[in-house]
């Protein structure tokens, strides 16, 4: 689907995240961070908790301002000074949350959430007609009957019913990209995979864009078999590529250790245990110098500690920032770089 | 230019002064801008004593009470700071001696009933509330405590003081009517004083303690089924542990934290609370000199008695928040937000 | 489900012995009663809170109840039978501008030092400090037993009871330092002065000079503390705590009969304190205005109390404010006047008092047939009770009713009414809530609010208040109606002020007349005939024009513990309670001095 | 307004007998509170306050003529109960909802706008918290020189918004980081919406409650003081009742006045219950996930 003449959805160039704290340190969340997302992408962000992802995924929804770098938003750097957004962009990017209990308002009715979109944003108008639509689109995400579900309050629904809600309310106003954080994480596992159809069913249909956020990779690969996926560790990318590509030969000694987690994986171990040093990672607050990963790393050498690595390719569409990574050697099983 | 950085405790410390200042000028103000005034009251006598011009009387009644109505309030402010810091509450306008002295002598009637009532509501509150928790499913257990703690609750401690006064008071004659303690006893340590204050102390202390008690019940019991629902007491259940044990070292231990923290704050509000009821029973604390003081316009007097209040505020207050920290180390009191 | 009780381990045996424990330590104070009922007579009062309190008499932290247990005066004056009992005076004689009192030779201060008349001289040039004493030429002692005062003109009555009357308390030992500067500048102020009642503007500009003067010494008088009580009764002071005042008998005093040992005061202002202290046995001797359910109850729960209902020497109801209409106008003050059923009123407010009489006169009733020659009575205006006549009053002075059955002026306004009281003066408080109420029913809608006296006052002097509930005479200590015409009628009045009269009214004879000057002739004046004919001026006044509105002549109800610790209180016919024209205080004082009260002990 | 929306459609919904059927306890407390709506609005015409006082009547026991006895000045206490609810359910009332309004009003914006203006609010917030309630109240009630209820409403709020306001703000601080509201500003809704549609109705059962907590402490506050006699406030109500019935007319010691004496208190007790009792229901009533 990729055009090459149309601007990307979004594209992030070089983009650094830092929070200032309240006792004057300084919390690295993203460092340059490049990403584009052109019509129709899937791609899966992974890494454990705390590594930026979910700052990642705020930048790409508009909603954190870059601390340096661009965001540029079909086409235009939504943080430029004095630049206004045009609601049919804004509107163009959608969210799905990991929690129902904080996304969805508890006081409001699934009616109640789902129309005011409709009633600023969309043709249809009046009282009868939203409640029409809003009807169609819980049929649409399997709520059925949807006269049984749209007049109760989420607190009455289940962890997989409440997000069919939080996607119909994403997909409600058509949007070209959603931003999917963890949109599984609370869901049941028995369900996950039908909430994960349901927004695949999205993209194949209406061609809906994808960034799902995640810290389970097997779900990422059902979710996006065909799509690009992100690892990122302690605020940095540290691996991109399309998405079996990554899992058969993965560059990068942080992916190889989830891999290493998944049993019947590439790199999966026997023993079940981490190739890591450390199974701590390090304060996003004050990272390690050099590579972030060298005091986990079980390959790190000096150079590791001493100058930071560039995201470098490996091969078309495969990149990765690791100093000893190559593109002849395919990892075995505890075998070194 | 370098940037102080004040610890937590400091900071806390730093702002509670800052809120005594704050406070005392607001009641300075306050206590200045009531209608009437003692010299007022003083130059009436003088002009129908010595049948002098008003204005003269005015003005000898200001130089012997020392006090200039003409001078600007915020001079005023400034002087009464100035004794402040030199730890001089002032002379009360009208009994003419030291504030400080007419305090230390009624502060520790109130705090010798505030002790008594509190220790006894506080008692009752929480082992009833506790066994509420623990017997909740006995009927009649369950509407003894609640009908005790909602009347405790819906009647103010000074009604029930009247209620009190009248039928074990005036009716069946059990205790004595008003004052501290029996004049034909010598006031200081001796047995037949300690007695008789005690026997005086009792209807003001149970009228505190029956309005109080509901308060402790229910917040003890809201604690109790708080930590009755935790994991660690269904696996202290499963383990086999005795019933008794569970109550003593699981419950009992756990529950009581919150109402203990909120013990400084009870007491703080009892000082500065107790004027009613000490008013009803004519006992000669904090409460009965501030209806004195406010009778009579003493504003020094006044004063003082609310930089007391205040200043016991702004203690428990900060006593609280220690207790707080101390019982969960992860409340960090300085790094708020 | 069988769960073994919790009452079994540590964390409970704590609690359970924490429990009992309170409630062991709770027991004998439920069964500790009052021990030590010996000796000594207690009765109510207040006196400053230690440590402002101080044995100074004349300055504020010196005042209180204690007062008539420690000082005495020359003479004790006792209305019903208009005589006066000698206490440190022995005898005295009026001749024309000069007055002579014999002392009592036995009499002693505090310290055994014989009492003199340099004392009395100290005593009376204090008072001269504090105001008294107007038109004082000098004091002279002769000899250490006697005393002359010297006025520049005779003096009436009045003048005399206040030198008879007040308390001896300026020992010259202790207060000379201060009395003889102050005697000089009575003598440098009688030069300058004269005996002219109106003064030059140079004149004026002394005469302030000199109140500075006088404030200035007093103030260093004021700041005296005696090291050890002192005082010439029967008892001095011993201990003060907040609560209690406790008086022990003076070694030295003259008061050889006195045979109780022990006063103790207890601190008590409000009636249901002091009911709460004679239900509980606690004291010997209380007054409060009392309705008779609750003084039945007092007498069922404690037989021994006896119960006495005595003059207060003052009468109650409200002054009216001139500067608010329609209060301005006389018709409406007369009609008011007639639309209450002071009966009735002075039953919800004072069960035991005396109905105002018709007239309104400022006077004790007692006192009108002295004072009110049959020709004035002739002539004056009756305020019965009869709302028709007052309605029709108003209606033939333009006044009128709206639809809602509300008065209007004649000027067309809604009339409303607000009624000012003091807080805690429980009797005014109850008498006008039945007025407001009745006032109401008639048409004039009225409220009362409550001030505490700091406001009350400033209220009453500015003039801000409708109707204000006040004492109307107050014969207190005087027994003279002088008082009373004083407060209504001289300039810078108390009830006067409030009311906002003008300085001159039409009089009775069509003339108008000068306020101030009658009022000086009828305190002032020696000659019997003009002060009465000056009164009777006023008395009409006050009748024909209302500033006042009394509604009951006071009585307070004294209770009286017999047997408990003393005995031997009077009947309630025995002159000797007229002493409480003073205060009561002075009854009990004098019974305890006299030896009239004993200690009930075995007899 | 829109809670008032919000509030209607609930009782559209039939929501609120829902509610009052499985919760007996609000139930009675909205009975109470009835009956002393009626009794403060009908009560007055049914009851005449006879206002002239006859001594011979006084501390009359309780009879077919008068129900609840009669007073020091023989007048219907009942009477006396029934016009005297007024003030005090108008003191309670204006006290609670001027506090509700300032709070909101101050609350919402230290909490949406934050920054500087939200730290000054709070230390000032602060202070108030500190001085000492009761005491000052006093003082204020003294410098008012209050005469009617509302004035004295208006008083007692001055007191209790600021506790009602660091409520608010800390609710709408934690709802303002919930990720609905950033859907919002993803789905670009108008700030009204936000505020009033998503945030509004989640604090409206907090609302509630402390509306109902403000009226029962104005209650006590109120009684109190007038018990202290410091208000020039006239003598028709619950607390000037038990003002003259207390200290002033001795009823505490004659058993024939304890009809009068506790008719006040009984009223005061009951009211006190009601607005507790029903201030369970109106959670419920508010807050879906209470009614599950």
């Amino acid at each position: 689907m990729n055009t090459e003449t149309s601007p990307p959805l979004v594209k992030l160039t070089a983009v650094d995240i830092r929070f200032g704290l309240a006792d004057g340190r300084v919390l690295q969340a993203g460092h340059q961070l490049n990403l584009s997302i052109h019509a129709g992408d899937m791609i899966a962000v992974i890494g454990e908790s705390g590594c930026g992802k979910s700052t990642l995924g705020k930048v790409v929804l508009g909603l954190l301002a870059p601390s340096a770098g661009s965001v540029e938003i079909a086409g235009q750097n939504v943080w430029a000074r004095g630049y206004r957004w045009p609601k049919a962009q804004r509107l163009a990017i959608q969210a799905i949350h990991q929690d129902p209990f904080s996304s969805l308002n508890p006081v409001r009715t699934l009616a109640q959430i789902l129309s005011p979109g409709l009633k600023y944003h969309s043709q249809t108008q009046g009282r009868e007609a939203i409640r029409l639509q809003v009807h169609e689109l819980l049929n649409a995400v399997g709520l059925t009957p949807s006269e049984r579900f749209i007049d109760k309050y989420p607190f009455q629904l289940s962890g997989g019913q409440k997000q069919r809600v939080a996607i119909a309310r994403a997909t409600l106003l058509s949007p070209r990209l959603i931003v999917a954080d963890e949109p599984v994480a609370a869901v049941d596992s028995s369900l996950r995979l039908a909430i994960l159809d349901l927004m695949k069913g999205c993209n194949r249909e209406q061609g809906t864009a994808f960034l799902y956020i995640t810290h389970d990779l097997a779900t990422a690969r059902y979710f996006a078999p065909e799509g690009q996926l992100v690892v990122m560790y302690l605020g940095r990318m540290v691996e991109t590529g399309q998405i079996e590509a990554c899992i058969q030969r993965p560059a990068h000694p942080y992916l190889q250790a989830l891999l290493a987690a998944i049993p019947g994986s590439a790199t999966a171990r026997s023993d079940g245990e981490l190739p890591l040093r450390s199974l701590e990672m390090p304060s996003p607050i004050d990272p390690p110098s050099g590579c972030v990963f060298h005091p986990r790393c079980p390959y790190a050498v000096l150079r590791c500690e001493q100058e930071a690595p560039q995201l470098r390719s490996l091969s078309p569409g495969h990149s990765v920032a690791c100093h000893l990574a190559t593109a002849e050697v395919t990892m075995e099983k505890g075998q070194g770089p | 230019m370098k940037k102080i950085q004040l610890t937590a405790w400091q900071n806390k410390l730093l702002s509670g002064l800052l809120t005594i200042l704050a406070a005392t000028l607001i009641s300075f103000v306050l206590i200045r801008l009531m209608p009437g005034d003692f010299l007022e009251l003083r130059a009436s006598e003088l002009v129908q004593q010595q049948g002098l011009p008003y204005a003269t009387a005015y003005k000898i009644a200001s130089t012997q009470y020392q006090y200039d109505p003409s001078v600007p309030v915020w001079q005023q402010f400034f002087n009464y700071l100035s004794g402040l810091l030199q730890g001089n509450l002032g002379t009360s306008m009208t009994l003419r001696i030291p504030v400080s002295t007419v305090i230390w002598q009624a502060l520790p009637w109130t705090l010798f009933l505030s002790v008594i009532s509190l220790a006894l509501s506080f008692s009752m509150g929480i082992s009833l509330g506790i066994l509420a928790a623990w017997y909740r499913r006995k009927r009649w257990f369950e509407a003894l405590v609640n009908g005790l703690s909602v009347f405790s609750q819906a009647i103010p401690d000074f009604l029930i003081g009247l209620l009190l006064l009248v039928f074990l008071g005036v009716r069946l004659r059990w205790f004595p009517l008003r004052g501290a303690y029996d004049i034909s006893t010598d006031p200081g340590f001796n047995l037949p004083f300690l007695l008789s204050a005690l026997q005086h102390a009792i209807l003001p202390a149970l009228a505190f303690t029956l309005a109080s008690v509901g308060g402790w019940i229910l917040a003890m019991r809201a604690a109790a089924l708080q930590v009755l629902s935790e994991d660690y007491i269904q696996v202290a259940r499963a383990k086999g542990l005795k019933q008794r044990r569970i109550f003593v070292r699981y419950l009992a231990r756990n529950a009581i934290m919150p109402p203990v923290n909120a013990l400084a704050i009870a007491f703080a509000s009892m000082i500065s609370g107790s004027i009613f009821v000490e008013w009803m029973f004519a006992y000669p604390g904090i409460g009965y000199f501030f209806g004195y003081a406010i009778g009579n316009r003493d504003f020094t007097l006044l004063q003082g008695i609310l930089l007391v209040a205040t200043v016991t505020m702004v203690l428990a207050n900060m006593v609280a928040d220690a207790i707080a920290t101390w019982i969960d180390p992860r409340i960090d009191s300085g790094l708020g937000k | 489900m069988n769960r073994p009780g919790p009452f079994q381990n540590r964390f409970d045996r704590l609690l359970k012995w924490g429990l009992s424990l309170g409630l062991l330590a709770l027991l004998p104070a439920c069964l500790a009663s009052p021990t030590n009922q010996v000796s000594g007579f207690r009765c109510s009062g207040s006196w400053f809170i230690p440590p402002s309190f101080h044995g100074n008499p004349w300055s504020q932290g010196g005042d209180g109840t204690h007062l008539a247990f420690v000082y005495e005066p020359l003479f004790l004056y006792l209305p019903d039978s208009q005589t006066y009992l000698p206490q440190l005076g022995l005898s005295y004689k009026i001749s024309g501008k000069r007055l002579d009192i014999k002392l009592r030779p036995e009499a002693r201060w505090h310290d055994g030092r014989p009492f003199t008349s340099q004392d009395v001289k100290s005593s009376f040039l204090i008072y001269w400090l504090q105001g008294w004493g107007g038109r004082l030429k000098k004091i002279e002692t002769p000899d250490p037993h006697t005393v002359q005062f010297e006025w520049h003109e005779a003096v009436g009555p009045l003048e005399i009871r206040q030198v008879l009357g007040r308390r001896i308390q300026a020992a010259a030992h202790l207060f000379g330092q201060w009395s003889k500067p102050a005697e000089s500048l009575l003598h440098t102020a009688q030069q300058t002065l004269g005996a002219d009642r109106r003064y030059s503007q140079a004149q004026q500009r002394f005469y302030e000079n000199l109140q500075l003067k006088k404030n200035d010494l007093l103030q260093a008088a004021y700041a005296l503390r005696p090291p050890e009580p002192i005082g010439t009764n029967a008892y001095r002071v011993s201990k003060v705590t907040s609560s209690e005042l406790v008086l022990k008998r003076s070694p030295h005093s003259w008061h050889k009969a006195a045979r109780v040992q022990e006063v103790r005061i207890l601190r008590g202002s409000t009636n249901d304190v002091m009911w709460a202290y004679l239900l509980g046995g606690d004291i010997d001797a209380s007054h409060a205005t009392t309705p008779p359910d609750v003084a039945q109850q007092i007498q069922r729960l404690n037989p021994r109390v006896k119960l006495f209902h005595l003059p207060d020497f003052a009468n109650f109801g409200y002054v009216f404010n001139f500067r608010k209409p329609p209060l301005g106008d006389r018709v409406f003050r007369q009609a008011l006047a007639r639309l209450l059923d002071r009966d009735r009123l002075r039953m919800v407010g004072s069960y035991y008092s005396l109905t105002s009489d018709s007239q309104q006169l400022p006077l004790m009733q007692s006192d009108a047939s002295h004072w009110v020659s049959p020709e004035l009575k002739a002539g004056l205006l009756s305020y019965h009770y009869q709302p028709k006549q007052a309605f029709q009053a108003l209606s033939t002075a333009g006044y009128t009713r709206n639809s809602q059955g509300q008065w209007l002026t004649p000027q067309g306004q809604k009339i409303a009414l607000e009624i000012a009281v003091i807080a805690g003066y429980s009797d005014w408080v109850l008498a006008s809530e039945a007025v407001a109420a009745e006032l109401s029913h008639m048409g004039i809608p009225t409220q009362v609010r409550t001030y505490d006296a700091a406001l009350y006052h400033q209220l009453l002097r500015q003039g801000q208040i409708d109707l204000a509930a006040a004492f109307g005479f107050d014969y207190r200590q005087l027994m003279h109606p002088g008082v009373s015409l004083d407060r209504l009628f001289s300039q810078g009045g108390y009830l006067g002020m409030a009311a906002g009269l003008p300085v001159r009214l039409t009089g009775r004879k069509g003339r108008p007349l000068a306020l101030q000057e009658r009022v000086e002739t009828v305190v002032g004046s020696a000659d019997a005939n003009a002060a009465r004919a000056a009164a009777e001026d006023l008395l009409w006044l006050a009748n024909q024009q209302l500033p006042f509105l009394a509604i009951y002549e006071k009585r307070i109800s004294v209770f009286a513990l017999e047997g408990e610790r003393v005995r031997g209180w009077p009947q309630g016919d025995d002159p000797i309670w007229s002493l409480s024209s003073t205060s009561i205080d002075t009854v009990y004082a004098y019974l305890l001095s006299s030896g009239r009260l004993v200690p009930s002990g075995p007899s | 307004m829109s809670a008032f929306k919000h509030s209607l459609q609930l009782l559209r919904q039939n929501v609120f007998w829902e509610v009052l059927r499985h919760n007996r306890r609000a139930a009675l407390g909205l009975f109470l509170l009835l009956g002393f709506a009626c009794m403060a609005t009908v009560g007055p015409l049914l009851f005449q306050l006879e206002t002239r006082s006859d001594y011979l009547l006084r501390f009359q026991a309780p009879s077919w003529a008068h129900w609840l006895g009669t007073d020091y000045a023989g007048r219907d206490t009942l009477a006396q109960l029934v016009h005297g609810s007024r003030d005090i359910i108008t003191i309670a009332f204006s006290s609670a909802l001027i506090t509700l309004l300032l709070a909101l009003l101050v609350g919402t914006l230290a909490g949406l706008l934050g920054g500087r203006l939200d730290q000054w609010l709070m230390r000032i917030i602060d202070i108030f918290l500190t001085l000492p309630r009761f005491p000052i109240m006093a003082i204020m009630a003294g410098l008012f020189s209050i005469q009617d209820p509302f004035s004295f409403g208006f008083v007692l709020a001055l007191f209790y918004w600021p506790g009602l306001a660091r409520g608010i703000r800390s609710q709408i601080l934690t709802l303002r980081s919930k990720d609905f509201i950033e859907i919002c500003q993803l789905m670009a809704l108008p700030l009204r919406h936000v505020i009033f549609a998503e945030l509004m109705p989640n604090i409206v059962p907090y609302l509630a409650i402390n509306f109902i907590n403000v009226a029962r402490d104005a209650i006590v506050a109120s009684v109190g003081i007038m018990l202290l006699g410091i208000v020039p406030l006239s003598a028709s109500n619950w607390g000037m009742m038990l003002n003259l019935a207390a200290t002033q007319t001795g009823a505490i010691y004659v058993p024939e006045a304890y009809p009068y004496l506790l008719a006040p208190i009984a009223c005061i007790v009951l009211f006190q219950f009601a607005l507790m009792a029903f201030a369970g229901g109106l959670e419920e009533f508010f807050d879906p996930r209470l009614r599950g």
